[in-house]
């Protein structure tokens, strides 16, 4: 890494809370959360929140019980009339704990704990930067792009999902000075297919075109379903490129102390996804050994 | 070893207790495995706020867990099987105890596969001048006697208790696994061979199953069942436990406020520990603490002490 | 004995499935003392739509149970300590058998304090012609042995299991006690002694407490704690009794809807049986077999009975 | 029992279904939850719900676990312009279920099983009906002060509580063409001190003034907390009147098949409060034994 690299020397101490609701909104297959968060100290990008299932009914819930991680979309700084600083959480409603944060309404407030884990590194220089999102996976390359970009990075967006209406996030993409390439699986919008192929095809030229430091500065950061992560790994791997990774294992807690979220490593043992993770370069984690 | 000298409270409740031999600035301490080496708390929790904190359950050697997945969401509760990933007895004293500041009540958690490693573990451990006392894990499946727990057998259990006692003389806990027909029995042997205390209970064995999948949803199979869900179970145990034995109790399982910790208190137990709770609000345990001394102000107790046993319970 | 004939399923799904020798119409049972004696759940269930019920459990003269406070609620579970409260064997047998509809599958549930009392209740509802099969319940705190239940110790259940097969020839199930230390254990003295098949688990031993009045919240001071809260160790205890006996297991304990139950037959139980949940939602059983027949069409099951045991549970 | 008793027999079949929230508003320290019930088929007062803890979410709520009792305060019918029958709860929040029915929120659903139990016989003819409510249990009283004044029944209405604003359903009182009686402990509303104290007063003056089948026919209607029941049952059999009372056990299902919710009766042995009540004559409760 290079010496302006943001790692985890510069992590701010997370912050135990409760995020007022301003908004949650659909967004496609997705919504838009935005909360107040009193005290954050702002996030590095790729940093995460362990979000309380559900806004507080005046009563404990204890059903379900874990918090759930949710990377910082946007990290929206006091925005102007604010008196405290905001964030953006972008997700879908897969289960029961998403069922009940799509049901926080404004005003209402949610526990909170974050901003968690080791961030993406941002290095500047002429080097590329393609960043491939799937799924839910997009909502953690928003801050990444713009922290790139204000590193003076060319940067690449490539975003994948099943159709139009999963690309989420997609609007607020568009409007960053950015290259943007989507592809959905049933070529509702963008390119016709999976993520990877336009992936595959850019790095490739990138590669071919570039020369020097700007060779050697191209990076991929990849996240989304573990199978797009791992063939991301595997182009970028081929073609002698660095490719970092986010993983999403299940978590109980969100900063080291409950080690549940062990994820295998290629040289043996575990890392702490919530810890050592969730961005890791994809040569340390052990592909096979991921559930 | 650290204790705690000034009565305190707010309130002006006397929250002092003492626990087998170990002196504690309040009743809640934080269970083994739900609170790292204590800096992770740092940012949440002064940690001299609350009576203290159990570490990591600790092998001789630093020692991986299983593969994940280790653990899933259960209604009110969550299982885990981690398996003791720890760093090692070695890399625990010289590197996670010095990170601690002072005054910061340690209690060490022994783990092994036969009693002599137990001891030679708690007597490395309890001579360091910052272990207040040595809880051991007596909920590991004993591989020479097919699978069972030491603290599943009561002939396992005394032979363990018995030869740790040899060990050290420092303050010894006693963990014991609720996985057993009479935990009242277990209570008994630890009394007999002369452990200071025994903490109640850990996590009960149970098992989830991912129906998409068709698989356990644990890579493990089974896995320990913690949180609310078994808080009843819990305070049903140290109850048994203290009609059995005079040996003071540490009560665990399911705790997320002062309430459920006070019925701990009621039931017979000196202190308890917080445990899952800590993952959902890593600020937990000293509100809990402090919510102990409002409740004993409320109820007229002078001491928090003077709460264990209180429970009346005549019939009828 | 009354059983069901022909294979049902909207869904093209065979649904039956035969439990200890009785053939059901589909595997959800209701359990005992959830469900009354059928007829309290006409107005919200067709009760030719479930497998079958377990009746309250039966003693030989009719029962009064514990003073009240007999329930209270815990995080995701309850706690009852009712104490066997029935009308006895004889008005089931004269008054509440023949209110139910025709096509109805009832299973008697009985309970005693010792083996002889157990056989002859059994000999007495089993020659009943509406009886389908006996459960016998045996989570009873045995007097003579010292408060420990029946379904606690290998020896005393080995005596009541060959003491009640003596007694009957109809489909013989037992029900076993969860608070035990190796469940596979009894489950063994159960086939070994005859019995057609087993039911796991019966509530676990429980206690909640008011702070504020500083008592136990039961006049019983401990109870039985069911509800989703459990599911994970009933689910557990399903699986050690399947890895370790032939005889069908009848799965209980949390299950709140077709997933839950299907989890239990994929950890090798033959049917269920849904409880606290009837509380809740008094036509939940009948939605859940529905759930549990779209379940295997969705996986591709032909028969729900091919579910039994199909985990695929290799580590790693 | 008179013959015009509506007693066990004309109960309807209870039902399980899912209530429409209408309204959910305060009434001075308690809430009225109007709520729209598809098939609902009338309530005979005294008759009660099972009411599941605040409004479904989405997805199953496992904690709290069990239903709340909740009496039918006003049995509404079809209001012009519905479709559906609703009807009303008076409630207080006292505890995790009740602070989760107040968030229920108008066009949510909330699981609901009745009408369950036995209510309050309804007779007519010449004696006064005294009706004593004492904080929640005023909820029970409306509709039988309805029906007993459909039956030709003098009836005067007694409800008693620690301050004005715990006078729950007051107003709806008011409205009625009955004559009324508050007590307020701290004096804020009525006459101060405890119901008890005008009840006593009232019906030594009804026995004495009344005569043959008026006074023979004079009932006490009793629905609070267990000590004022208690102390109404015991004016009441001093001067040989009837007292009716509704007890308000911990339940878990409403219908009789839990054994939770058993009361000790006078005779020896128990009674089920959810099926042989929640409505008893005084005399067949062993008070001493209700916890
Ligand atoms: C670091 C990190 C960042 C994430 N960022 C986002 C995000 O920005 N937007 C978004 O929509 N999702 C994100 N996820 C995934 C999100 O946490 C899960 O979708 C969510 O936990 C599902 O909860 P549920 O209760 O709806 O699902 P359920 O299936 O009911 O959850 C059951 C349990 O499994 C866990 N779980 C289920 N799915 C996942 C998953 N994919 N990853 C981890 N745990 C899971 C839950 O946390 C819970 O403990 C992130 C995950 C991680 C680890
Ligand atoms: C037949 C009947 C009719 C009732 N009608 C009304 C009414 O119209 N309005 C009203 O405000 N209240 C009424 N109640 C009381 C109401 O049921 C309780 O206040 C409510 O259950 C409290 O629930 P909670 O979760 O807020 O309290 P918690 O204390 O958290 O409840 C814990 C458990 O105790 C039970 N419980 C607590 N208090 C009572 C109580 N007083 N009676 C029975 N169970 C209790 C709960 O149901 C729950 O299972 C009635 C009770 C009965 C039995
Ligand atoms: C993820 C996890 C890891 C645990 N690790 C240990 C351990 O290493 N040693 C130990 O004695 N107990 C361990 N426990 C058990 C807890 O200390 C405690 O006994 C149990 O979780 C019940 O308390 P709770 O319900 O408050 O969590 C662990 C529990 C959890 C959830
Ligand atoms: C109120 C209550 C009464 C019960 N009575 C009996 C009984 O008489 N006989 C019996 O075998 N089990 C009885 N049980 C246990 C249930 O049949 C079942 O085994 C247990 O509740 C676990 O299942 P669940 O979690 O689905 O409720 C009772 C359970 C409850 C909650
Ligand atoms: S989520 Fe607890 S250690 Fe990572
Ligand atoms: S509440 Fe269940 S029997 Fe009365």
């Amino acid at each position: 890494m290079s010496a302006t690299t943001t790692g985890i020397e510069s992590r701010s101490a997370p912050l135990r809370t409760r995020a007022r609701v301003i908004s949650n909104e659909p967004d496609g297959r997705g919504r838009t959360l935005r909360l107040a968060v009193p005290g954050w100290p702002g996030a590095i990008p790729g940093q995460f929140l362990m979000l309380g299932p559900g806004a507080e009914a005046g009563v404990a819930r204890r059903d379900p019980l874990l918090p759930r991680p949710m990377a910082v979309y946007r990290d929206l700084g006091v925005v102007s009339g604010a008196a405290e600083p905001s964030i953006e959480v972008l997700y879908r409603v897969v289960g029961r704990g998403t069922t009940l944060i799509s049901e926080a309404q404004p005003g209402q407030s949610i526990p909170l704990v974050g901003p968690l884990g080791r961030g993406f590194p941002v290095a500047p220089g002429p080097g590329l930067a393609l960043l491939v999102g799937g799924g839910t996976g997009i909502a953690s390359l928003y801050e990444l792009a713009r922290a790139l970009l204000r590193a003076g990075r060319p940067v690449l967006v490539l975003l994948g999902a099943r159709s139009q209406d999963d690309l989420i996030g997609r609007r607020d993409f568009e409007a960053l000075d950015l290259e943007l390439v989507c592809a959905t699986e049933d070529g509702s919008h963008g390119v016709a297919g999976r993520v990877t192929e336009p992936l595959a095809e850019r790095l490739r030229r990138a590669v071919g075109e570039a020369s020097g430091a700007s060779r050697a500065g191209i990076e991929v950061f990849a996240v989304g379903p573990t199978p797009m992560m791992r063939a991301c790994a595997g182009i970028a791997a081929e073609l002698g490129v660095r490719c970092l990774v986010s993983l999403e294992n299940p978590m109980a807690c969100g900063f080291g102390v409950c080690l549940g979220c062990a994820a295998p490593r290629a040289e043996g043992g575990f890392s702490l996804v919530c810890r050592a993770g969730p961005v890791f370069d994809a040569r340390e984690i052990a592909w096979e050994g991921l559930p | 070893m650290s204790g705690a000298e000034t009565p305190g409270g707010a309130a002006g409740v006397d929250e002092r207790v003492v626990l087998a031999g170990i002196p504690l600035r309040n009743a809640v301490l934080t269970a083994s495995g739900t609170f790292g080496y204590g800096t992770e708390f740092a940012p949440f929790l002064d940690l001299t706020q609350i009576g203290g904190f159990v570490a990591k359950s600790l092998t001789l050697e630093p020692r991986f867990g299983n593969p994940p997945p280790r653990i899933a969401e259960t209604p009110a509760g969550m299982l885990n099987a981690i398996s003791i990933e720890n760093v090692g007895v070695r890399a625990f004293l010289e590197e996670k105890l010095p990170a601690l500041p002072e005054g910061v009540v340690v209690i060490a958690s022994a783990f092994g596969t036969a009693p002599e490693v137990y001891a030679e573990l708690v007597a490395r451990v309890s001579a360091h001048p910052r272990i207040a006392g040595v809880e051991i894990n007596a909920s590991c499946p004993h591989v020479k006697a097919g699978g069972i727990e030491f603290g599943q057998d009561p002939k396992l259990l005394a032979e363990l208790v018995r030869t740790v006692r040899a060990a050290t003389q420092g303050p010894l806990l006693v963990k014991l696994s609720p996985n057993v027909t009479r935990i009242a029995d277990m209570a008994r042997v630890c009394e007999a061979e002369g452990a200071d205390g025994i903490t109640l209970i850990n996590a009960v064995q149970a098992m989830e199953v991912d129906v998409e999948r068709r698989r356990p949803v644990l890579s493990n199979i089974l896995g320990g069942l913690s949180g609310p869900a078994i808080r009843p179970i819990a305070l049903r145990m140290v109850w048994q436990a203290a009609q059995a034995v005079k040996i003071p109790i540490c009560g665990v399982g399911g705790i997320t406020d002062a309430s459920d910790a006070v019925k701990f208190l009621l039931c017979g137990a000196t202190a308890v520990q917080v445990g899952t709770t800590n993952y959902l609000d890593p600020g937990a345990a000293a509100a809990i603490a402090r919510g102990i001394a409002d409740y004993a102000q409320r109820h007229g107790f002078a001491r928090v002490a003077d709460l264990t046993g209180a429970l009346d319970a005549r019939r009828g």
